[in-house]
């Protein structure tokens, strides 16, 4: 363990060829990171927080140009290593944890295998290598070791396959760990063990780490030192709670305020005539998958211009439950819509519209926002123009020409909600609507599901994994759990007084995430059901 | 926890319960299927085959007894060989033959249609597989070459010469390789069918025109394959890792590269190797080569019903068989696959 | 400057994918090159006879080499090889380029069709496929040729229906690919008719797929026919069908090459230049 | 310091290198045996004096029986294990074979044939009358489906033996003068008595100058050389061996690689070979005719057959279409090597004057029907359709049938009811060929040409025996089928045959069925 610093960067400029002329992605970045110090990277999609942390690895696509006065990790200056000694270096300085831990798995191998690798590769025997996997395999708190060992990625949760990422990341003792987004696509409470897990292993073993992520209160919750990178310039650094408690750049400020305050509930609205009762009613919905079943026995109304949260980890069923409500998939139970149908011609008109997750695929490649919009309002019956739809959901005039491929995701999802509320359709199911978006597109999305929801009376089903979302738009929330509908209150009452374990996990690892404080230096300790214990 | 992550994993979208019962239980269940559905296919090809065959004009006693026989003979000759009265009597009858294993006669050549079929059908796999042994190493080199070198200079040269090659028709390609090799250079003899039966050296040998012609026509496509999947490989995430890892290249290609980028050609090299040995009528009848598809190709220009089907029967069993083959080849390379009704 | 950049880039974006493809096609030689090649023989098919070539008449020289009296020669009937080989390319592309547009549009409903329902109407399609697989293709040819005749218009037929369960295969497996894309079940809530389904949001974003496969079955088709006529079925003499050349003059090859190598060369040259221009297309699109 | 990240991985490279070792190691395996010795055919009997006669024939496509070979290759395959009584020379004379000589009864209605008195089967059994005698009531019997059949009825009314019990007499319904040319050519090999008609193959006994040792379906057979021949002395080379080819070309090429030691002639072939072999003339073969059918317009029209006579160019059809190996015709199927020749004919030669003159301004245009054979009709089509429509008085279709379909007895029977059709016809007497071409309601008379006045002169040219009165009968049979051109005979090829280097000695007979496939006195080294 020499003292020299994790990381050493001065001056770092990265650019790459874009279809266009060279696109610089960092400019002129200085960084240091202390030996076992957690440093995060904040920033949105494309601020180059990712690149300039793989920038470390010396891993980047071909043609792309890396100038800078120092780049060292661990006191070995990167830029000037032959290939032999890069890849020694690869071998022993660093580690990285990648996002999508399925993709980063090799598909054909054993996970035991390919942790194996890396201690054979440090000149581990057979037998030692194999014993030595199964320690790390228990080390990432999974077990049976030996089993799992055996499995092939495809064999494991996304939690785990990120387990087994990290055990074989930390299996060449690095002094540097690279977590890029390590918990995105994660459920909130696999991401708050997940990063318990990471916190406690450094403590441990005393690497350096970096965390990349577009999630300010996750970073602050799991790093002692923050940079912002806005546009590959590092807008502000600084301890954790500072720049949380008092961001001095207008863009942190701007992210802070767009995240989703937990506190604040929706504001109380005319509560819609109770005289018509509610408008859906579902009675004992239950769908099964060969032997497991999705949903089983739920029931609930959806009152009418009310808003319905629905929470729950993947897998919980969900998406299952949206889909029946939509009439997208077979099931067992009753469901009711207290609605006259309305007709077209001879086509009745649907009466649930559906907001999906990823806006990329929703929306048809080959179609422009005005050919969507248009034919929405055909087949939903709606009587406005496209241009009055477009500027009642906040879909620019100069969108209605262009193709799916043009949009950001946040105008991509506006596009597909505006879809939904081209005709007067009763019901509206979001299903993880923000989830994939940046939390300033995020908050900006949420108001205009509310506004709309004032301006037009319908009612949703908005389902998602993160409480806070849902909270933020929900009168009532449902939390489902291995399929059953555990609990159902009022959004407020949820947080005050949950009474389903599950939903207690839920809503602490909501709080821990959102509220800001430093971390402690002592290792969180391994969360059991009852979700993070947290030392404070 | 780790009993929650479990849960959480049996809950996970994408995965298949019951996958621990291991590849053995996968194959097992994929060769039970596959004994059902390979009999079913066969007996609608044989129909298909035995009601087009009689759509061909020309009649078998005419063929044998030529021009010059009365209408009268000729009548006389196809009653005597069974081949008048109602198309599905016929067919039945062939079908009782073949399955009891005395198949009938060949109206073309007078003799059993058993023992020509299966004479022929040696010669055949000899060639195929010869042809095939050029042909997959070649593929792979070349298709990872280009992988390696994607978009260069190297990677489109190569693209287009073997295109150039794969569609100049074979025929035309194994003239040249006759003229050259067995006029000209007088290496190997010109026709290869009085020596397929010799040793193997000489069979290795009279079989190589038309082998190396055979895998000329397969190699662009094959090649093509290998370069997709390799260069999928290499771009995937779990390469960047083993680069990141620290492993060397050579274990890197081996353990990483190697067994992903086949797994999308096996497909293709198991139908290719159906083919193969399935036989090539235009090969065998160019090199004069005894093989099942020249053969066929006589039984059905001379209208050969009991030869034709008999054949079919044979190179369809080996086209499925290479594909039941690959397919298991699948299942032991890619732990991921399982073929569900429908995809198989 | 990096206002510059993105603005640039914004621009690039904002042209229509169509025309940008387009542009970017034409900047590869290789696509220039063979789609020149391609219009060669697609006007040489429709004008020759424009310009008074005769494929069957007697020159009077019986295998004359080539030289001035007659650019590429003359046949073994003293017909001009070069009149020959610009009328093959005629019967070569009505035959190739029918009949894979047939295999194209049939094997692109079945597929679309088999992808869209899955269920029993896929598994049909499926199992009806596999007999193909099995049925060996040139037999299969041979005998439908025998049975049907080899008038160009049978033969187009039959190409087409060869050709079209490999077609139907990779269509839906591209289908499938879409089904998952969250469009098609939104269309689906929307209340949108599945014919119009499949005709609008489907086909159009499988259509490269398409186009790429119809190239590629238009380069199988023209060799597909050379073989057919290599056995003796398929075109009739007089005809100058390439393959049905080939095939008569091989035996002229040490004593008339040029009757046999000019066809021959015609029969590479387009069935690369297609293929190449079917790649080029695939590369740019994908 | 700069640095451009873009690293051309090293990595697959060596695995590379490593796999294109092993495929070219592969490849090379594969060459390096071809590098050894090409393997001499039938190296197995080689050793024997006179050496192995490498042939090579087309795939047989017929049965291969003695009684009903149809084909070419099928006739050699069993006429070189079989003997006639009787065969024709290249000249059209006649040679003894198993019969030593014959001879007319005086009233013309017997002929009486002496077998030679050593002639033996290949299993070392005489031949004697009663297998003559078997053999023609093989052929003659209800049941008989041999081709030869049809040349008999009408002609032969019973086989019986003669009284030294060493020659056998045939009984005819009419007189016949040319009777002993009957018993020559395919299907009239003489079987030992019991021979089963349907399977000869798997057992095949005949008096001819080999015993079939080996017969491989689809690829070849091998012959040694049959001691018991009556005239085995004769026979120098210890056995043929006989490749099957599909394809011309490779035939080709097998021959010019020294694989097979004869190829017949055709232009390609000439083309290819030019001078540098020895041909061997083998004899007339056959004639390509075609045959109108006059019950159809326009060929019912006289004039509009006569100017399709008048407008054909023969020297270059003989030329184009039989490399040179024939001799133009006049529409008379005669073939030259015959006795007789008809007299005071005009031969036809391209006239353009003639055919307007014939037609005036109208274009005739029709189709002709014919088959893709290997045998020269699909040239010969193609080469009348370019000199037809030269004329600018016809315009010419092409229908190329494949041979199964041509000749199918099942639905419309192309060759005997198409307006026009291109069918070849073997050497045969000119008689015979009026019975099978001419006669009203012959069964292959596709002209459906009914003439009784040619039908009456045909009786009388069969009966008589002096030679005037044959000459002037001969004479005027051809000037009606001249004048009426049922068929158009442009030319009769003669077979010619290149022979390789290490042939020696020349075929007395020709290489033709009634020539007896006869090898006497060829010699090969190698």
């Amino acid at each position: 363990m020499t003292d020299a610093p994790a990381v050493q960067v001065r001056g770092l400029v990265v650019s790459y060829r874009g279809r266009s002329g060279p696109v610089t992605a960092v400019r002129d970045l200085d960084l240091t990171i202390a030996p076992g110090e957690s440093y995060g990277l904040v920033g949105e999609s494309g601020s180059g927080k990712s690149t300039a942390a793989m920038t470390l690895t010396r891993y980047l696509p071909p043609g792309t140009g890396v100038t800078a006065a120092e780049l060292s990790v661990a006191g070995t200056g990167v830029l000037a290593l032959d290939t032999p000694a890069l890849r020694r270096f690869r071998a022993g300085a660093l580690s990285v944890v990648y996002q999508e831990p399925g993709l980063a798995l090799d598909p054909t191998m054993t996970v035991g295998r390919q942790i194996e690798e890396v201690y054979r590769l440090h000149g581990a025997g057979r037998a030692q290598a194999r014993a030595r996997t199964r320690a790390a395999i228990e080390r990432v708190r999974l077990s049976p070791a030996g089993q799992i060992a055996k499995r092939y990625p495809h064999e494991l949760s996304g939690g785990q396959q990120q387990r087994i990422v990290i055990a074989m990341a930390l299996a060449s003792e690095p002094r540097l760990l690279i977590l890029d987004e390590p918990t995105t696509g994660l459920d909130s409470r696999v991401e708050t063990e997940i990063m318990a897990l990471i916190d406690g292993l450094r403590a441990e073993l005393g690497f350096a780490s970096i965390l990349i992520s577009h999630n300010l209160p996750l970073i602050a919750a799991h790093c002692q030192r923050i940079g912002v990178l806005e546009g590959g310039v590092l807008v502000e650094e600084g301890a954790a709670a500072d720049v949380l408690l008092a961001p001095r750049h207008p863009y942190t400020r701007s992210l802070i305020a767009a995240l989703p305050d937990i506190n604040a509930v929706r504001p109380p609205r005319p509560a819609a005539d109770t005289a018509q009762g509610p408008l859906v009613t579902v009675e004992h919905l239950t769908k099964r998958f060969q032997q497991k079943a999705a949903l089983s026995d739920v029931s609930f109304t959806i009152g009418r211009a009310e808003a319905l949260g629905l929470v729950g980890e993947s897998g919980s069923g969900k998406t299952t439950l949206g889909l029946s409500l939509a009439g997208l998939t077979s099931y067992d139970g009753t469901i009711t819509f207290h609605t006259e149908d309305r007709r077209r011609g001879r086509r009745t008109l649907p009466r649930v519209q559906v907001v999906f997750q990823n806006a990329d695929s929703s929306l048809n490649p080959r179609r422009s926002v005005r050919q969507v919009l248009a034919r929405s309002i055909e087949l939903l019956g709606g009587d406005q123009t496209v241009e009055e739809l477009a500027n009642r959901t906040g879909v620019g005039p100069d969108l209605l020409a262009k193709l799916p491929h043009e949009l950001s995701g946040g105008q991509k999802q506006r596009v597909a909600i505006a879809r939904a509320f081209a005709g007067p359709v009763p019901l509206v199911i979001c299903d993880e609507p923000t989830s994939a978006l940046d939390v300033s597109s995020q908050a900006r999305l949420l108001d205009l599901l509310a506004e709309l929801q004032d301006r037009t009376g319908v009612s949703y089903l908005f389902i998602s994994h993160d409480l806070a979302v849902v909270r933020q738009v929900s009168d009532r929330i449902g939390v489902l759990y291995d399929g059953e509908l555990v609990e159902l209150k009022a959004a407020e009452e949820i947080f005050r007084h949950p009474e389903h374990p599950y939903t207690r996990s839920l809503v602490d690892s909501a709080l821990a995430l959102r509220q800001a404080q430093a971390p402690s230096p002592a290792p969180a300790p391994a969360p059991d059901f009852g979700g993070v214990a947290r030392a404070d | 926890m780790s009993v929650l992550s479990d849960q959480a994993a049996a809950l996970a979208p994408g995965r298949r319960p019951g996958l621990w019962s291991g590849r053995r239980s996968r194959v097992l269940t994929l060769l039970g299927r596959r004994l059902i559905q390979i009999p079913v296919v066969l007996f609608v090809v044989s129909i298909l085959t035995f009601w087009l065959i009689e759509l061909v004009p020309g009649d078998p006693g005419r063929n044998a007894l030529g021009q010059y026989a009365t209408p009268a003979q000729v009548r006389a000759w196809d009653v005597s060989n069974g081949l008048t009265g109602p198309i599905t009597g016929r067919y039945l009858h062939w079908l009782s033959d073949f399955v009891s294993g005395n198949w009938g006669t060949s109206f073309v050549y007078q003799v059993p249609s058993r023992p020509l079929v299966f004479g022929h059908l040696v010669n055949t796999l000899f060639l195929g597989l010869f042809a095939f042994v050029l042909l997959v190493p070649l593929a792979l080199v070349l298709g990872s070459i280009q992988a390696y070198r994607e978009g260069g200079r190297t990677d489109r040269g190569i693209t287009i010469a073997l295109m150039s090659l794969s569609s100049v028709p074979e025929f035309v390609i194994g003239v040249l390789l006759l003229v050259v090799f067995a006029v000209g250079l007088n290496l190997v003899p010109v026709e290869s069918g009085a020596f397929a039966t010799g040793d193997f050296a000489q069979r290795l040998q009279v079989t190589t025109l038309p082998a190396v012609t055979l895998a000329v026509a397969y190699l662009a496509v094959l090649a093509r394959m290998v370069r997709t999947g390799t260069a999928g490989a290499l771009t995937a995430q779990f390469h960047r890792t083993a680069v990141l890892k620290g492993l060397r290249p050579a274990q890197i290609v081996r353990r990483h590269v190697a067994r992903n980028a086949l797994i999308p050609t096996l497909q293709l090299v198991g139908i290719y190797l159906g083919t193969l040995l399935g036989g090539s009528a235009v090969v065998e009848t160019l090199f004069n080569y005894p093989g099942l598809g020249a053969l066929l190709v006589v039984a059905a220009e001379r209208k050969d019903p009991v030869l034709l089907t008999d054949g079919v029967m044979i190179t369809g069993v080996i086209a499925l068989l290479a594909l039941l083959l690959t397919d298991i080849g699948l299942i032991l390379m890619d732990p991921r696959i399982r073929f569900e009704a429908g995809e198989s | 400057m990096a206002v510059a950049i993105t603005t640039a880039a914004s621009a690039e974006a904002r042209a229509r994918p169509g025309r940008r493809r387009l542009r970017a096609l034409l900047r590869r030689p290789t696509f220039v090159v063979s789609a020149l090649i391609v219009l060669w023989w697609v006007g040489a098919a429709a004008t020759w006879r424009l310009f008074g070539l005769n494929p069957y008449v007697n020159t009077g020289h019986i295998n004359l080499a080539p030289g001035w009296h007659q650019l590429l020669g003359t046949d073994s009937l003293g017909r001009s090889v070069f009149a020959r080989t610009l009328a093959g390319a005629d019967t070569a592309l009505l035959v190739g380029a029918f009949g894979c547009l047939l295999a194209t549009v049939l094997g692109s409903a079945l597929g679309v069709i088999a992808g869209y329902f899955r269920g029993w109407v896929d598994t049909a399609f499926m199992r009806l496929f596999d007999v193909l697989v099995v049925l060996p293709p040139l037999i299969f040819l041979i005998v439908v040729v025998e049975a049907f005749g080899a008038s160009v218009p049978a033969l187009i037929v039959i190409i087409g229906v060869v050709f079209a369960p490999g077609i139907a295969r990779i269509i839906r497996a591209a289908v499938l690919a879409e089904m998952g894309k969250k469009y098609v079940t939104t269309a689906k809530v929307q209340g949108e008719s599945a014919a119009r389904i499949m005709a609008r949001e489907l086909v159009p974003n499988v259509l490269p797929t398409i186009v790429i496969q119809a190239t590629l079955s238009l380069a199988a088709a023209i060799l597909m026919t050379a073989t057919l006529s290599f056995l003796g079925l398929g075109a009739q003499p007089p005809s100058p069908d390439w393959g049905l050349v080939i095939n008569e003059n091989r035996v002229y090859l040490e004593s008339a090459w040029w009757s046999v190598v000019f066809p021959a060369v015609a029969v590479g040259s387009l069935v690369v230049a297609t293929q190449l221009v079917a790649d080029n297309l695939k590369e740019v699109w994908s | 310091m700069p640095l451009n990240i873009s690293s051309p991985p090293k990595a697959g490279r060596r695995a590379v290198v490593t796999t294109v070792a092993v495929a070219f190691a592969l490849v090379l395996a594969a060459c390096s045996s071809s590098g050894s010795k090409t393997p001499s055919s039938g190296s197995s009997s080689a050793a024997a004096a006179g050496g192995v006669y490498n042939l090579g024939l087309n795939t047989p496509t017929g049965s291969i029986d003695p009684l009903t070979t149809a084909d070419f290759n099928a006739m050699y395959v069993v006429g070189l294990a079989s003997a006639n009584l009787i065969i024709e020379s290249p000249s059209g004379k006649l040679e003894p074979q198993l019969a030593s000589s014959w001879t007319q009864a005086a009233d013309k209605l017997s002929w009486t044939i002496d077998l030679q008195p050593n002639a033996k089967f290949s299993n070392g059994k005489p031949v004697t009358a009663s297998d003559v005698i078997y053999t023609f009531n093989q052929i003659l019997g209800a049941s008989s489906q041999s081709p030869a059949k049809s040349s008999f009825t009408g002609i032969v009314k019973s086989v019986a033996a003669g009284s030294d019990g060493k020659s056998v007499v045939f009984t005819l319904d009419t007189p016949y003068s040319d009777f002993p040319y009957l018993l020559t050519g395919a299907n009239t090999w003489i079987l030992p008595s019991g021979t089963k008609d349907t399977n000869w193959i798997s057992d095949p006994v005949g008096a001819g100058q080999f015993i079939l040792e080996k017969y491989t379906p689809g690829q070849g057979v091998t012959y040694k050389k049959n001691p018991y021949y009556w005239d085995a002395s004769a026979v120098k080379v210890s056995g043929v061996s006989a490749k099957f080819f599909n394809d011309d070309q490779s035939e080709l090429l097998a021959f010019q690689s020294g694989q097979i030691d004869q190829i017949t002639s055709d232009p390609s072939i000439k083309a290819a070979l030019g001078t540098s072999y020895r041909q061997q003339r083998a004899g007339y073969v056959k004639f390509d005719g075609l045959v109108f059918n006059v019950t159809k317009a326009p060929f019912n029209n006289v004039k509009v057959r006569q100017a399709v006579a008048w407008a054909l160019n023969r020297p270059a059809i003989a030329q184009t279409v039989y490399s040179g190996n024939a001799t133009v015709g006049n529409d008379v199927p005669t073939f030259p090597d015959y006795a007789v020749q008809p007299q005071g004919l005009t031969a036809r030669s391209a006239n353009t004057a003639k055919v307007k003159q014939l037609l005036g301004n109208q274009v005739i245009s029709f189709t002709i029907t014919s088959y893709q054979g290997t045998q020269g009709e699909q040239t010969y089509a193609q080469l009348i359709q370019q000199q037809l429509d030269a004329t600018g008085s016809f315009k010419v279709k092409l229908n190329l049938l494949t041979e199964a379909a041509y000749y199918a007895t099942t639905s419309s029977t192309p060759w005997l009811n198409a307006p026009v059709t291109i069918t070849d016809w073997a050497n045969r007497l000119p008689t015979q060929l009026y019975s099978l071409l001419y006669a009203p309601g012959a069964t292959w008379n596709a002209s459906h040409y009914d003439n009784s006045q040619l039908d009456k002169l045909n009786k009388q040219y069969e009966a008589t025996t002096d030679q005037a009165e044959r000459q002037t009968l001969a004479n005027q049979i051809a000037q009606i089928q001249w004048t009426d051109v049922p068929v158009i005979v442009a030319a009769f090829e003669q077979s010619d045959v290149y022979l390789g280097q290490a042939v020696h000695g020349s075929f007395p007979n020709g290489q033709q069925f009634n020539g007896g496939f006869d090898f006497r006195g060829i010699t090969v080294s190698h």
